[in-house]
């Protein structure tokens, strides 16, 4: 690690993962709130692409999963599959208080509670819906999180909550 | 002496290196373009070098039932063949590094190439969306191809060579976009169809089929293919700019020459941006329908007058 | 005799030969009781007359007990419900389908019957409606001795690998009807004869959480907030039902000011509803400018949202017996300065919609639904209106402040895609009319009333107009703080019969535009109808298949002509 | 859409950079729940009138109006109800603390209160499930 080659490309590999994260998103069983909001992000009056976000359509291409909701029985299985679907390094963030614990379906029959019961989730957003700032501002964290973490070790399923596993 | 100054144009200077950042840079000027056309901030001039170097840095997932050798063949295939064609076309003001007698059809056909990569890695694996994906792009291709060979042939007919670098000398003096403005208006569209913007772009409708053939590509193969896309768009220009637009007199100093190209390939991005972003997309038969039925005519028309202006005795 | 009583007598009078009992629960509706095997004749008459159309089908546990569950048809004609009550044993619960008279019921009756054990007869087999492919048989969680931990104990089971591959044909995608740019999973599948449609099926419960379920367990002030977030979009109008049916229940009288406050916040809801649906609509068909536009201008509606309320998207701005803010004179100055951009806006949004050639291609002379289709089927909001059925809750049965600021009807006739875009855009100024009369005589008094903990008994349907169409509740109060029973009938799903019937017989190539017409809002409801299969010999199509199908199909057309 | 796409070409973009730059907020803004110690008289209406069980009141020594307010962010709708149900007006949303994101779940579990009482019931009810709801 130490001789300087190997490091400014890990400088650059981490620089380059922190400006240009694009994103998936997975309803997994939301009243559309926080969808709309996350929606609004992207047009002209907050325009997340000068952050470098894009909104990919298939998991393969994306380094964050954006998931809304209070998993639903029935979206369990198809939320899990998303997320192996996309490449390492990749990171999950949770918008919304639904998506955090439930919010108020908690206690529903057909609601599994928070997504980070089904895969690991390294952002919250809370927000009932949260403001498209707020969405902004949980995303920023992750990234400015990213920062000084190194590389996950290899074969790491980007450890659960907690230390912002490097981007 | 002679072939390190060949590797040199190959690989450092108008060729590979340098053409691939001024791609960069123009996939930035054409994001940022469209953005600001529908009112938005843009990425910063930074973000295609990020997305690029990202990219690389990831991991890259080969699906199963997947040839291995053609999902990772096919992208290097692809950007080699853009980054070939560039060397026929007089690029930043200067004489184009190699030609040949006929090169401008070669030029054409390697500007087409990664489309048919695309297509083929689509083809290729069992993903079902890639798989319609496929489809589409090769219907695309096969219906803007001819009318985009014909475009660029008119001027081709009036220097009587196939050479671009005669073309271009004879070109520069008189803009052919004046005698031949219906040919500059087909090429500029087969352009756009060639490089699947807006509103020709149901080949990887987000909405429809996700992203089309490249669904099942991360990491390496994906910047490939998006960095031969982005050389593409810069040769294409360059070789529009050169024919159409009158090109750069090479006898001019070097800073000013340069300037020259710029500003006019950039006036070209500027059309293409906003013809991208005032049209709905186009259903994909409605494409091919709007090139076999128009796009062919027209340009057959106008060779028609070129011909007659050319050898009628005025 | 008012023109409700007058259309309630003429009901019960076309019902007499089956009619054991009839009773009237509350001014404006009546209930015949029939017994379960004159239904589908009571239901024929009242089709043929026609006497209005079904606007909702209810399931009642009466409990344990009673041993009887009740099911409830209510018909509406403008102001007047009819109801048509049938009570069946609890253990051996079936009734007759009248998906045969009305096609757009089957769904209603598949949620019914999924939810409370009733055996509809002479249903054709269908999967799964909301419950996930892996619920236990025999749980119904409707039924009042459902324990949510038995159903929990069976978990999902782990991810089944085998699972996609078992279904070779279909190819489990996010695309459809839904949100296109929400990615709200669902699944399609359609039945194909040659070019033409013979029969569609959305299977979706991926956004199903069991609200109505989870309203019996929380108190008549928390499920306020629950049933607000039924759909983040349209979340006002369900509150503001919810509260004036339980108002209704419990005799309170909301004061004038809080009404109009009511209304006003209908009214903006709906111009944020539309254009969102306009920016949306053009992102399914590829125009991303317009969606970029629309969205951009939806901001002013936005902010004048947050800015009453202090939120964006769920205002919370009702309690019970009233609202929870008032409009000062800062706001109403913003409201007019908001409404006056915005008709700006509409108006060049209107104009890009009717003259756009690119647009216009998507959405000229597709999925038309012609005016009586429109009528018998029972479709509801704009949906209809494009269809020139004049059906508009805010007209028909006025409610908070619409009587003293009425609405005047949006109506066009061609019945396709690009009639839908015109109504819902030109309704929107109406609205705006309204907002600014309301916003320049807000009506004086206070802002709320005390509503006791304990609702009285009794039980009563609350409809209002949301912005996707009529929207049913039926809410049940035993005398406790918590409800008995809370039925919720969205707009969509009354809309999705509908538009499924005519998809049948339609291009291949333009049913996702079709489909997207409706605006239809998942999470409003999780609704999938199976329709009737004329030929024999069907195949099953997935999604791809049928898009490149319909690529091949309009090239050979192309080329031929 | 021409003409719109040219004059946005030439005006200034309407996009606000958020992180860098702030725009003022709606004075009725929703965000955090504040809990003022000396308004609350321990009644508990609050917790019985919260949605989402988000508010869960420890009552120490009601005549000395000891009381530890445990509030859930992340359960935590917004929705005021506690500020209308509560008669003293104990309970408001503060419109300046919105920015609630974090990368953990830590954060989201807030106790009101005086340091020795939290330290009591933290150290009392640490296992028990709340009270609240």
């Amino acid at each position: 690690m130490a001789d300087p080659l190997h490091q400014a490309a890990s400088v650059l590999k981490n620089w380059a993962r922190r400006t240009s994260p694009w994103a998936v998103h997975y309803n997994s069983g939301s009243c559309n709130g926080c969808d709309i909001e996350i929606l609004a992000t992207f047009t002209p009056r907050y325009d997340v692409e000068r952050l470098g976000i894009k909104l990919q359509g298939s998991p393969r291409h994306a380094d964050l999963l954006i998931v809304t909701g209070a998993v639903t029985r029935q979206s369990r299985e198809r939320l899990l599959r998303i997320y192996e679907q996309m490449p390492e390094p990749k990171h999950v963030v949770a918008v919304g208080s639904g998506a955090i614990c439930g919010g108020v379906f908690r206690g529903c029959y057909n609601c599994l509670g928070g997504v980070d019961q089904v895969v690991p989730v390294d952002a919250y957003v809370p927000g009932c819906p949260p403001r498209p700032q707020a969405i902004i501002d949980g995303l920023v964290k992750l990234l400015r999180g990213a920062r000084n973490s190194a590389d996950p070790p290899a074969g790491d399923k980007g450890s659960g909550s907690g230390d912002g596993a490097g981007l | 002496m002679q072939n390190i100054s060949d590797l040199i144009a190959l690989a450092i200077f108008p060729g590979g290196l340098f053409l691939a950042t001024i791609a960069l840079g123009y996939e930035w000027a054409n994001r940022k373009l469209v953005a600001r056309l529908q009112n938005r901030l843009g990425p910063p001039w930074y973000q295609p070098l990020a997305d690029l170097a990202k990219l690389l840095a990831k991991d890259e997932v080969l699906p199963e039932r997947t040839i291995g050798a053609l999902f990772h063949g096919l992208p290097i295939v692809a950007l080699a063949g853009v980054l070939t064609a560039a060397l026929y076309v007089p690029l930043f003001g200067l004489r184009p590094s190699f030609g040949f007698d006929g090169d401008l059809i070669v030029a054409i056909y390697l500007l087409g190439l990664p489309t048919m990569c695309i297509g083929l890695t689509g083809a290729s694996n069992p993903d079902r969306f890639s798989l319609v994906g496929a489809t589409r792009t090769l219907t695309q291709f096969f219906s803007y191809e001819a009318p985009f060979l014909l475009g660029l042939l008119g001027p081709a007919l009036v220097a009587g060579s196939w050479q671009i670098g005669q073309i271009a000398a004879l070109a520069r003096g008189r803009w052919l976009v004046l005698t031949q403005p219906v040919g500059f208006v087909v090429t500029l569209i087969g352009l756009m169809g060639e490089l699947e913007l807006p509103p020709f772009d149901a080949p990887e409708a987000e909405t429809e089929i996700v992203a089309g053939a490249l669904t099942e590509y991360s990491g390496r193969g994906l910047a490939f293919f998006r960095l031969a896309k982005d050389v593409e768009l810069v040769v294409g220009m360059a070789l529009i700019a050169a024919l159409y637009l009158g090109g750069v007199d090479p006898a001019l100093s070097f800073p000013l020459s340069a300037l020259i190209f710029f500003a006019k390939t950039l006036t070209i991005l500027l059309v293409l941006a906003i013809l991208q972003t005032i049209f709905a997309r186009l259903r994909i038969d409605q494409t091919v329908g709007l090139w076999w039925r128009y796009g062919v005519l027209l340009v057959l028309v106008q060779w028609f007058v070129t011909i007659l202006g050319r050898y009628l005795p005025l | 005799m008012t023109v409700t009583e007058d259309a309630l007598a003429k009901g019960v009078e076309l019902l007499k030969p089956w009619t054991e009992e009839t009773n009237v629960p509350e001014k404006g509706r009546t209930d015949v009781i029939l017994r379960p095997e004159n239904l589908l004749a009571a239901v024929d008459v009242l089709h043929r007359e026609p006497w209005g159309h079904l606007t909702s089908i209810t399931g009642l546990d009466l409990g344990v007990d009673a041993g009887e569950i009740e099911v409830l048809y209510h018909f509406r004609r403008q102001a007047a419900v009819l109801g048509l009550r049938v009570r069946t044993p609890r253990d051996a619960a079936s009734v007759a389908s009248i998906w045969d008279i009305l096609p757009s019921a089957s769904f209603m009756e598949r949620e019914m019957s999924e939810m409370l054990g009733v055996d509809v007869v002479g249903m054709p087999p269908h999967g799964r409606l909301f419950l996930a492919d892996d619920w236990p048989e025999g749980a119904y969680p409707l039924r009042k001795d459902f324990s949510p931990e038995e159903a929990a104990q069976q978990r999902p089971a782990e991810d089944r690998p085998g699972d996609a591959a078992e279904k070779p044909q279909r190819f489990i995608i996010p695309i459809g009807p839904q949100h296109p740019a929400l990615k709200e999973p669902g699944h399609f599948e359609f039945c194909v004869d040659g070019e033409i449609i013979t029969s569609a099926s959305a299977r979706l419960g991926y956004a199903h959480r069991g609200i109505e379920k989870a309203t019996e367990a929380r108190t008549w002030v928390q499920d306020l907030y629950l049933l607000e977030r039924v759909c983040g979009i349209c979340s006002h109008i369900h509150a503001m039902t919810y509260c004036q049916g339980v108002e209704k229940l419990a005799g309170i009288e909301v004061p004038p000011r809080a009404r109009a406050i009511r209304t006003l916040m209908a009214e903006l809801e709906r111009v944020h509803s539309h254009m969102l649906w306009l920016g949306v609509g053009a992102h399914e068909a590829g125009f991303d400018t317009l969606f970029m536009y629309a969205w951009r201008d939806r901001e002013t509606v936005m902010d004048l949202l947050e800015s009453l309320s202090g939120n964006r998207v769920n205002y919370s701005a009702n309690l019970l017996g009233g609202v929870k803010f008032d409009v000062g004179d800062g706001q109403i100055k913003a409201v007019l300065d908001g409404a006056d951009i915005l008709e700006k806006r509409l108006h060049h949004y209107l104009d890009v919609a009717t003259t756009d050639e690119s647009f216009l291609i998507r959405t000229q002379g597709i999925g038309t639904m012609t005016q009586q289709q429109a009528e018998v089927l029972g479709t509801v909001g704009p949906t209809a209106r494009a269809s020139g059925v004049t059906r508009d809750l805010r007209l028909d049965a006025p409610y908070a402040a619409y009587p003293d600021f009425p609405v005047k009807p949006v109506v066009a006739s061609g019945g396709d895609l690009l009639a839908r875009f015109v109504v819902r855009i030109e309704e929107l100024f109406e609205s705006l009319r309204v907002v600014r009369a309301l916003v320049q005589n807000l009506p004086e008094g206070d802002l709320a009333v005390r509503v006791p903990t304990k609702i009285p008994e009794g039980e009563t349907v609350s409809c209002s107009e949301a912005p996707r169409g009529e929207l049913y509740y039926y809410i049940e109060s035993g005398g406790a703080d918590k409800p008995e029973r809370i039925k919720v009938r969205t707009p969509t799903l009354a809309n999705w019969g509908a538009v499924l019937s005519t998809v049948v017989g339609c291009q291949l190539a333009d049913v996702p535009m079709v489909l997207a017409g409706i605006d239809p809002c998942f999470s409003c409801n999780d609704r999938m109808v199976r329709l009737r299969t004329e030929s024999s010999g069907r195949r099953l199509w997935s999604w791809e298949e049928l898009r490149r199908y319909g690529i091949e199909y309009y090239r050979c057309k192309t080329s031929a002509t | 859409m021409l003409r719109d796409v040219l004059t946005a070409l030439v005006h200034h973009p309407v996009t606000e950079r958020y992180p860098f730059e702030r725009q003022p907020v709606p004075s009725r803004l929703r965000g955090k729940v504040i809990w003022d110690a000396d308004k609350c008289i321990g009644c508990g209406l609050c917790v019985k009138n919260c949605p989402a069980e988000a508010l869960e009141l420890h009552v120490l020594d009601k005549k000395a109006k000891r009381f530890v307010m445990r509030y859930r962010v992340d359960r935590c709708l917004f929705c005021a109800q506690c500020t209308y149900s509560c008669p003293r007006g104990a309970l408001s949303l503060s419109n300046q603390e919105w920015e609630l994101a974090a990368l953990s779940k830590e954060p989201f579990d807030i106790y009101y209160g005086e340091d020795a009482d939290v330290q009591a019931v933290l150290a009392g009810t640490t296992g028990s499930d709340d009270q609240g709801g």
